[in-house]
């Protein structure tokens, strides 16, 4: 096994991995940092995002209405605290990235863009046309090439972190391309993994978003904090899940029933807004959880239309002409007529709701500290947080810099201040024991199971179970198929037995962490009996403050039983909670 | 390392090759294949009024311009297309490249002035 | 260490005979050599021009030789491949502003078809008045 | 649903067991909208979970999964099988070493991208309090293009030089290199061009432009390399001018660079 040794350790090169890179390369020149990412870097899921980031700049905004918006969407289980820091955090970290050479779309007079977004009382979403994730990613990972300290394990599969005395010391992982395991030994470790949204069958989710991260951090003993919010984005072409962005509402666009009837009016947030004169916070532009629910009353109501790839709705944005189309969406205009064959400019196109964003995740403070010492995290894997029961679209990408850079300057504090040094003989002890069992996995009997068998049980049981609508029965049978699904698992053998490349060992091990981490979000479902957000519940269908106005966390307990569910109180400095009102009534 | 020095033809070359785009294939046509096919009749190109337009300077230069620009064109290319068959003495196919340009360009030079 | 990368080696003689887009490609960098020749014949003319009226009659029959005429056939195809290549790629060299964009790829290669007819018809009507 | 099979003949290559690469074909039942990746997929969870190769977005912008595809450098996840007939022939990257099967080394590519400086480079750093750079929407248009590269590598794959001449700074650093050029932020040209224009730069590349054929983004790295080359020919005739050159430059640049 290779020993590396360093000050910091960065697990994910996405968004919020870059982000914390270079603040730490910017902190302190001396330290030597280890970037390690399964994929390159630039392949990232933060490359998929569409719509743009949110951050006050404009003369007719507010910090304190981006406030309120963001509690708000969230369904008042946001941390208030945490929220004001990002908010007043946000413009400064979008201008450093335009001077770091992101092609924000501008204004005629040079100034930086924004347009609208659901749940947004104020346009305030910078965007660099409708391929904001993928130029902040790319920028991010180009500047990072400016620092000679940032060192880069591309392509490196971390498997478990280093815990020595209550301490983490580093983390386990295996060099895709020898198959080698690497330790990788530090003073702190900060997990930027990303989220988990392949535990479902219809997501916007690339491969690689398989939560390896937040169950590593779950089965070292950090509780994972509100998993039972998980947010289905109500526009994703039905055939793969690729995600139509908000920006298409955000410009004008409508969403119609098989006859063509705008039905948000129909679910408190009308009244209906003149075509191509969209409102914001009400119709098309109310947040993603309300219209994500619409579309299944609709469905019960036998008003989708019926498609080779299931029940859908209609995205129109026809009325919005083709110039504006290619110049502010040219990127989904491609997307829809590539994958479903339809043009948007002349036709509309059939969406649905696809699982999309883990608002839950890691619990950290707001320094993006968890609760175990010399580990910190930051972007969808941490939950800080700021996105309650209902991300806000274009909040995550803002909160990838604003907390990666915090998550950056914890982490040096936290090395200076404590001065931890490494117990490397205690760390490679553990380092031996995870790489004993990485290559047992190599050695289990080759029985029936198959990795694609089990992932599509896994599948048909979230969808099923702990979907857009959830009960008591769905939760208890779901939170059960999982319980026997990880026990299955223990029985998967690798195939491939080769050391290059061996995608077929890193398939098991990321099965191993959605099912942990499904288990997570189906029990802490079925414990919260209340609808919040985008947690709904057929069998108690209002939100109750007095009991769930509490995050849940949690806690992992062995390889056999379910998660721990307990609760922590929320943040609430000055918005107490209130009626989410997407009505277009002044608020 | 080193900047290239590739400029100094590189600009011949361009201006060489737009120049053969818009003239040589109406030279050839012309003087290559119809006046010696007789279609532009028997006195084409005769000695005597082919030497009193050349006369001319402005025609000197134009006609100069062009011979002289299409064979540098040519003769990057040509360089650069003995690497694409697999001839890797780059130095010395330059050489005989532009040597024979310059060894052209001279001779249309003494050439026309001669007119 | 089990790594083991397999190069697959590129023939650096016979590369272009793999795809149509090489092939089309090296037909374009030949046309140089036909080009470069009848160049270099034109060159020689008019040296022969400088010598005086026989030289340049004897020039002149050596154009009408079948072997000649067989050469300008060639050139000609290779020198008319040369020019659309060419145009069709100067509006990625060359961009010209216009607004806030730049002017459209196809207005660009057409304004040189254009003036290449032009040209080519100027040169056609002098040399044929000569 | 219409379904239909085809034969997917795929390059395998297993550096523990095997001395040259070899043709394993598979048959696979497909939906007709799928793309080649879906059908890859379906081999890897159905057929033969030893098969390697590189996904993730499945929506053409995260740039791991390009392959040969018939002979032609594609992303496999915007490669439609109602494009193709029955056999359909996968191999990796051209140009590129095979790690394993469909995997390639991409160790060339990762090391020159940071040579070429892609990033915004300046005299003087603005500060943050002092808000954004003001770019008009010309001056974005100018280099956009350029900045939409997915690093797929299909442009390397295609393009003969690179793959004669693995020393070529290749088709997506230089068009980067170019993106930041003509980013009106920035101030680095001079110091790009000493890796852009040396001599395994710019000057390797003899205009194929099978790069920008082949590009899925449409960046046309092709014409990025043109303007470099006019540009740097420009820069070499002014630098040579003396005095007079080294003014002409200054004010032709900065007339372009933000304050
Ligand atoms: C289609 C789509 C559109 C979106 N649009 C928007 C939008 O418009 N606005 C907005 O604000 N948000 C949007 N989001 C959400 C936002 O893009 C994501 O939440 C965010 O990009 C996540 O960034 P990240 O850095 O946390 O993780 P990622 O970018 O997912 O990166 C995760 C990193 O962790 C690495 N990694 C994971 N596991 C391991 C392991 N085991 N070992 C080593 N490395 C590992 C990966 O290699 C990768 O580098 C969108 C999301 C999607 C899917
Ligand atoms: S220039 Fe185009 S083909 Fe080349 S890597 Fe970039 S996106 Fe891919
Ligand atoms: S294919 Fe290669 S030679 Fe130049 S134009 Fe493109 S880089
Ligand atoms: S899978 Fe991302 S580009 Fe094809």
């Amino acid at each position: 096994m290779e020993t590396i040794q360093t000050d910091v350790a960065i697990v994910g090169a996405g968004g919020a991995g870059l982000r914390a890179a270079i603040a730490l390369a910017e902190a302190d020149p001396g330290l030597s940092i280890t970037l390690l990412s399964k994929v390159y870097p630039m392949r990232s899921h933060t490359c998929a995002a569409e719509g743009g980031a949110a951050g006050v700049i404009k003369p007719d905004d507010s910090l304190d209405q981006h406030f309120s918006d963001t509690v708000g969407g969230g369904d008042w289980l946001c941390d208030q605290d945490a929220v004001e820091l990002f908010i007043n955090e946000a413009p400064r970290e979008l201008t450093r990235l335009e001077h770091w050479g992101c092609p924000w779309s501008r204004e005629t007079d040079g100034s930086v863009a924004v347009r609208p977004f659901g749940g947004m009382k104020i346009k305030r979403t910078w965007f660099a046309a409708d391929k904001s994730g993928f130029h902040i990613l790319h920028t991010l990972f180009q500047t990072s090439l400016k620092y000679p300290a940032i060192k880069r394990l591309d392509e490196v599969f971390t498997t478990d972190l280093i815990v020595v005395d209550g301490k983490v010391q580093g983390c386990c992982a295996i060099e895709m391309r020898t198959g080698q395991m690497i330790q990788v030994q530090a003073k702190a470790v900060i997990l930027c993994s990303g989220g988990g949204g392949r535990m479902f069958p219809f997501t916007t989710n690339g491969a690689i978003k398989t939560g390896d991260g937040m169950a590593m951090a779950y089965r070292a003993g950090v509780p994972l904090k509100d998993m039972e919010f998980v947010q289905y984005h109500p526009t994703g072409l039905p055939s793969t899940g690729i995600l139509l962005t908000e920006g298409c509402r955000g410009e004008g666009g409508v969403l119609r029933n098989k006859d063509g009837y705008r039905y948000l009016q129909d679910y408190g947030m009308g009244p209906e807004s003149p075509l191509g004169e969209p409102v914001l916070k009400t119709m098309e532009l109310g947040p993603r959880d309300r219209l994500s629910q619409a579309f299944w009353h609709e469905q019960q109501k036998g008003n989708t239309i019926q498609t080779q790839w299931g029940d859908c709705v209609y995205l129109d944005l026809r009325h919005l002409g083709e110039a504006k189309i290619n110049e502010r969406l040219p990127f989904v205009r491609d997307l829809a007529k590539s994958y479903s064959g339809v043009d948007m400019v002349t036709d509309m196109v059939p969406i649905r709701p696809v699982v999309h964003y883990m608002m839950g995740g890691i619990h950290t403070d707001i320094t993006a500290a968890t609760p175990l010492p010399g580990l910190f995290a930051a972007g969808e894997c941490a939950c800080v947080s700021i996105n309650g029961a209902n991300r806000l679209g274009s909040n995550s990408l803002t909160e990838l810099l604003v907390f990666g850079r915090r998550a950056a300057e914890s982490a040096v504090a936290y090395i200076k201040d404590s001065g931890v040094s490494v117990d490397g003989a205690a760390a490679n002890r553990e380092a031996t024991a995870v790489e004993a069992r990485i290559r047992a996995l190599f050695d289990r009997p080759e029985g029936d199971e198959t990795t694609a068998g089990l992932r599509q049980e896994m599948f048909d049981t979230m969808e099923g179970g702990a979907g857009i609508y959830r009960d008591e029965a769905s939760l208890t049978a779901t939170t059960a198929k999982l319980a026997e699904l990880r026990q299955r698992w223990q029985t998967l053998s690798v195939r491939d037995k080769s050391a290059v490349f061996n995608t077929d060992v890193m398939q098991v091990l990321e099965l191993g962490a959605m099912l942990d981490l499904a288990e997570t979000v189906a029990s802490s479902a079925l414990e919260r009996k209340e609808s919040r957000g985008s947690h709904q519940r057929l069998d108690h269908t209002e939100r109750d403050d007095t009991r769930y106005l509490k995050h849940s966390m949690a806690s992992y307990r062995g390889e056999t039983a379910p998660p721990a569910i307990d609760y922590l109180d929320v943040t609430i400095t000055k918005s107490q909670p209130g009626v989410r009102d997407y009505s277009g009534a002044k608020s | 390392m080193a900047k290239s020095n590739k400029p100094i033809v590189w600009g011949l070359f361009a201006v060489g090759g737009t120049v053969a785009a818009f003239c040589v294939p109406a030279l050839i046509l012309a003087h290559g294949l119809l006046v010696p096919l007789g279609v532009f009749g028997e006195n084409a190109l005769s000695y005597e009024r082919v030497s009193a337009v050349i006369g001319f300077l402005p025609v000197k230069i134009v006609v100069l311009g062009v011979v002289i620009l299409t064979l540098w064109h040519a003769a990057h290319r040509i360089r650069v297309t003995m690497h694409d068959f697999g001839i890797r003495k780059d130095d010395m196919v330059a050489m005989l490249c532009y040597g024979a340009a310059g060894l052209l360009t001279a001779t249309a030079l003494l050439g026309v002035m001669a007119v | 260490m089990s790594r083991k990368p397999f190069v697959r080696p590129v023939p650096a003689t016979t590369w272009y005979m793999r795809n149509g887009r090489y092939l089309r490609y090296m037909a374009r960098e030949v046309s140089s050599l036909f080009i470069g020749l009848y160049m270099a014949g034109l060159a020689m003319g008019l040296m022969r021009l400088a010598q005086g009226p026989d030289a340049w009659n004897a020039y002149l029959t050596a154009l009408s030789s079948p072997l000649a005429l067989v050469f300008h056939v060639l050139a000609f195809a290779f020198a008319t491949y040369h020019a659309t290549t060419w145009f069709n790629a100067t509006p990625k060299a060359m961009r010209i502003r216009w607004g806030d964009g730049y002017v459209p790829g196809p207005t660009v290669v057409r304004a040189h078809y254009a003036l290449w007819g032009l040209v080519s018809l100027v040169i056609l009507v002098l040399v044929g008045v000569i | 649903m219409s379904e239909r099979t085809i034969e997917l003949e795929i390059l395998r290559y297993n550096p523990a067991t095997d001395e040259a690469p070899w043709y394993q074909t598979y048959t696979v039942p497909c939906q007709e909208e799928w793309v080649v990746l879906d059908a890859i997929n379906y081999v890897k969870d159905h057929l033969d979970s030893s098969l390697s190769y590189r996904w993730s977005c499945h929506m053409a912008v995260c740039g791991s999964c390009g392959m040969m595809i018939n002979g032609e450098p594609m992303l496999s996840c915007k490669a439609f099988l109602r494009d193709f007939g029955r056999k359909i022939r996968v191999e990796p990257l051209s140009h590129f070493p095979i790690e394993r099967d469909l995997v390639v080394v991409l160790d060339d590519f990762m090391e020159k991208l940071p040579r070429v400086k892609p990033y915004i480079v300046r005299d003087q750093e603005k500060p943050i309090e002092e808000g954004e750079y003001k770019q008009k929407p010309f001056e974005l248009y100018e280099f956009k293009q350029y900045s939409m590269c997915i690093n797929c590598m299909l442009c390397y794959a295609a393009c003969p030089q690179y793959g004669l001449n693995s020393e070529f700074i290749g088709p997506a650093a230089l068009a980067l290199a170019h993106r930041y050029n003509k980013d009106s932020r920035d101030e680095g040209r001079d110091q790009r061009e000493e890796i852009t224009a040396a001599h395994d730069g710019i000057w390797e590349c003899s205009f194929v432009g099978a790069c920008s054929e082949v590009c899925p983004k449409a960046v046309d790295p092709a014409g990025a390399i043109q303007q470099m080359k006019l540009a740097s020919t420009m820069d070499w005739y002014l630098e040579r001018l003396g005095g007079v050159g080294a003014r002409v430059k200054r004010s032709l640049s900065s007339r372009r660079t933000s304050k």
